[in-house]
């Protein structure tokens, strides 16, 4: 998964580039970025990447079940800006070929069984409305419940406006299912990629057992932008990065790219790690065995999404499809 | 007749924007009773306890204990200010790192010692500074509403003017959420969402009026228990009467959260929140819609 | 108890003042300053005052009743600079009085039943040996067997050198002994006076639910010599004042002397009165009544200090005598 | 016969107060093994976690989570550098609040999962600056002993070099302590002590011989549990020898420790610390002297 490709810059280089670095500008072959996992084999610069690369990336081959795929989005304001809401999420959904900006589900990692949920900001800027709220809920609820670990990828502008405070709500929404899983006692790492701000890093994020970001991602609750409209203050050098965070004491640790899935791996084992070998064995028979629980718990997952939360039973492990036309709007109660 | 219809729902759409608008100035008005003056009128006795005990005292966020009734609660509240001094010493109610702190050791004395947490909301949100958001605004934030997720004392938020954004929330994950009549509570500004939704501030009252921020909004959307009556033309115009109404509301929801156990509100609390969002999930079954949650008496 | 005394200063002042303040110089008469609880009439200077002299400020009159006055320093290094350290001991105790550097019992304060525990800088600069220690164990103990409250009045110059590492434990008892009260639930009321630094400031003394200090007052872990002498850093204005601290967030307030014992009486209630109230009756008809409890707590506290600490049962209540002769020295194990 | 056992006790005296010096001083040594040496060869795959989620990350205290044996653990302790940059960065391991707070973050981490935790003490004391006392180093100090008191998981504490005061003590309020032979441990430095009760700190080793700082001493007066060897002539001289030596009293503490059930711990890490101090208290009974207890395995 992690393997660096080592790029001869004049070679590689081609004449009309597939990729062009978004910092430094030199172009190179998509291929090659993409076997770089997205990172510029230049400057070292770690593009933003879908939710799906990122499962790719992070999960081990086929291990990732994806789990509550056709929870939808619905428009319990009938919000109209300049373009109604609903438009701007079917827009959203036909851009990225995902239902919203969160994809949640179980996987490993490492051979460490998880639930994983990572967002994508390419979905209306990662914003958090009522069904992030909710995925993220389920998938501490399904940590907790099966003891498992929960990982969360998180990338988000903030709260979704046009929910509302419904939006707002999730804030809290979250913040109460971390409190589910500590109750539990399963561990929680967040992975914080640019850029992380508003009202996701302000609650889930921010709040996991080991809380790593990726180098260079922005992460603030209020931006750059508001702080001078409203203060008219000068941002110090590095302002609001992953480095600069991790100066100030807000992060256990900035870690590239390609050494993340290792890292999160290793987190996952050591907090799982405390108790005597004999008392693990003795977890372990009770059925707890870090590799067959992988199937186990995407079966027990499936099993649980099936009659509490009525999900597709068929349709976990796939891709979401384009969700259906039915109108979000009419379904408002 | 079709065309009297569409102007009749011009109209309509006119006035509730102007509904909207006038709630959002009532829950600014410079002369809306603030959380100090609800602690005089409804908490014998109070006991100001200041500090973050790390690096500072936000005077943005007040916090203390007084008798409510016969019983000693723990009250903390964001602080406007008034005037043009106390607004500033107050920083208009916006609270830095240091005041979720401070208002995070007074929950923890306060579930050392079984007293029943009062929150009174009132802030544009958090402060936008360069040192709060290094200080760790976001997690500051955070760590409060996860604090209040675990109190297995009772928990009554009352939100009395603005309750903006996140820096509302903070204060405001409780076991029974009442709001004024004329208060707001929002996932940002009007001024903020028509910035970026409208690209020009003055689409502001459309902003409102799209954001349902209004207390009866709110209540229909299941997000408050209870919206507390004002005197005619809002709290300003008789703070006495309107905090006597207040009061009431807090004894009341005191009353019925008494007849829970400890750790059954702290499990109701969460599951208050969890039940808060709209959504739609169909399967083979057909289609579920969320419930709006009726958490009401 | 609280009464402030107007003093007219160009009348009162005696030509030959029987006391001078420490900070304007004025004169005074000693009854008028008594009378203002040792705070100076004209300036407001808060001087230091014995543990005798706290006590009947604090305590409702005739409530303190003195435990464990016979636990007796040892010398358990055999530690002698330019003086040994039994000698030390031996003129604190004749030029205070005292036993040692704090003074336990149980009391009312304006009303309320609690265990009170006074500190007497006096007393080799209320420096904190193993006695110290142990005699705060015993208050937060008692206080939390009999759910009372305790209350603390701290000033000290830090650890007391001359019991070596042993002194440097005290911190961690007393520390731990927080841990007791807080696990029982009882309230603990610290007042921070002039001077409190060092092992005590970081340990119990800061600690307490609710922790106050009297204005003016020094609170430090190291010093401005200390400092000065380290890092050459310039002090800023008020540096360590409690009214600095209270600023800079490490202070629920700063109680002028004559407010005292109206707020730590206000603070017990309220930090008792979190229940409903018939709940509190149900408390009270097990036997915590209010008024009552004040005997019966220091009946109980006299039976306990007899039954497991051995203390003279005939000797509570009064004020401990000068300890006896027998060498100290002797007796180290 | 009598001059001569004067002299006797006087040599023995000079001997006493020599041994004491230069414990203090191999304790001080540039070359000892740091709390990331013995990271190094007792942790493997040790992932360092940073910060105090507040405001900053201190250099001066390092914390992490790795495998000790086959068993994850939290490791946090003083680390002063070596080289002179090295302790600049380090701030020569005097620790400011932040990296109190680290740790007190780091122990609630260990005790949500279960991870005992291992401790190396190794300062010449918190870090006396004017920010350091403003930021609250008192009661960060306070509130990390009270952390270590309230945790149900095995804590091991070992004092690695220089056990300064309050600020080695706060990550030593552990079940066992554990001390090299060649380390101190000490309320006050010998020269601090010197320039008070001496007015001049030339009189060093006076204080060093007074203050009974060395191991063998403290495991007398009941304060360590367990002294360390180390290589002749001190840790440095083969750092992996003593690495092992420590390795090895870390394990046999743990073993010991997870025979007791975990709220037992927090019990008995209390009654340890209850016991600490020398006192008597003379009564109608005869004379009651504290004992100097004995935790020894
Ligand atoms: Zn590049
Ligand atoms: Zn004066």
């Amino acid at each position: 998964m992690s393997v660096t490709v080592e790029i001869e810059r004049r070679d590689s280089r081609p004449a009309k580039p597939e990729w062009i670095c978004p910092s430094c500008k030199d172009g190179a072959r998509l291929a090659d970025v993409r076997g770089n996992l997205f990172v510029c084999p230049y400057c070292g610069f770690h593009t933003r990447i879908t939710a799906g690369e990122r499962i790719r990336q992070l999960a081990d081959p086929e291990s990732f079940s994806e789990l509550w795929p056709f929870v939808r989005t619905l428009d319990p304001l009938g919000f109209t800006d300049l373009e109604a809401y609903p438009d701007r999420v079917r827009e959203a959904q036909a851009k990225t070929g995902l239902a919203e900006a969160i994809v949640t589900g179980s996987a490993t990692i490492e051979g460490n069984a998880c639930v994983l949920a990572v967002m994508d900001f390419g979905f209306l800027g990662g914003s958090m409305g009522s069904v992030v709220g909710e995925k993220l809920w389920r998938s501490a609820e399904l940590a907790a419940a099966q003891d498992l670990p929960l990982v969360a990828v998180c990338s988000s502008g903030g709260a979704r406006m046009q929910e509302g405070v419904l939006s707002l709500m999730q804030m809290a929404k979250t913040s109460c299912a971390v409190d589910v899983v500590n109750e539990a006692g399963t561990p929680f790492v967040a992975v914080l990629v640019d850029p992380c701000t508003g009202g996701v890093v302000a609650s889930f994020a921010t709040l996991a057992d080991i809380c790593i970001a990726e180098p260079g991602a922005k992460l603030y609750f209020s931006g750059p932008r508001v702080i001078q409209q409203t203060t008219r203050e000068a941002l110090p050098e590095g302002f609001s990065t992953a480095e600069r965070n991790l100066e100030l004491g807000h992060l256990d640790a900035v870690v590239p790219r390609k050494e993340l899935k290792t890292k999160v791996g290793n987190y996952l084992r050591l907090l799982e790690g405390g108790d005597t070998p004999e008392r693990r064995d003795t977890r372990r028979a009770r059925g707890r065995s870090k590799r067959g629980l992988a199937q186990a718990t995407a079966d027990g997952a499936r099993a649980i999404a099936a009659l509490a939360w009525r999900s597709f039973v068929g349709g976990s492990g796939e891709a979401p499809g384009p969700p259906e036309e039915a109108s979000a709007r009419e379904e408002t109660p | 007749m079709e065309k009297l219809q569409g102007r009749l729902k011009r109209l309509q759409h006119e006035k509730r924007r102007r509904d909207a608008w006038l709630t959002v100035e009532i829950a600014r008005h410079r002369d809306r009773p603030r959380t100090r003056d609800y602690i005089a009128t409804l908490i014998d006795g109070f006991e100001e306890l200041k500090g973050d005990r790390l690096r500072a005292d936000d005077p943005a966020i007040v916090g203390g204990i007084g008798w409510f009734g016969d019983r000693a609660v723990l009250v903390v509240g964001h602080q406007k200010g008034r005037t043009l001094d106390e607004q500033t010493v107050h920083n208009f109610g916006m609270a830095r790192p240091e005041g979720y702190r401070k208002a995070q050791r007074l929950f923890s004395l306060a579930e050392r010692h079984a007293l029943p947490v009062l929150t009174f909301v009132d802030t544009p949100g958090a402060y936008p500074g360069v040192a709060a958001e290094e200080g760790g605004q976001a997690r500051a934030i955070a760590e409060t509403m996860l604090k209040m997720a675990r109190l297995t004392v009772p928990v009554v938020a009352t939100v009395i003017g603005e309750g903006g954004s996140g820096g509302a929330l903070a204060l405001a994950v409780a076991d029974r959420v009442l709001m004024q009549e004329n208060a707001t509570y929002s996932v940002i500004s009007p001024e903020g969402c028509a910035a970026i939704l409208w690209r020009d501030a003055a689409f502001a009252p459309q902003a409102a009026e799209a954001l349902h921020p209004t207390a009866s909004q709110l209540y229909e959307l299941g997000v408050v228990e209870k919206v507390v009556e004002e005197p005619r033309g809002g709290a300003h115009n008789n703070p006495e009467a309107a905090a006597a109404k207040v009061g009431e509301a807090i004894g009341a929801a005191l009353a019925e959260l008494d007849q829970v156990e400890p750790e059954t509100r702290r499990a109701r609390r969460r599951e208050r929140f969890r039940r808060l969002g709209v959504w739609a999930e169909p399967d083979a079954g057909g289609t579920v819609l969320s419930a709006i949650p009726d958490m009401r008496p």
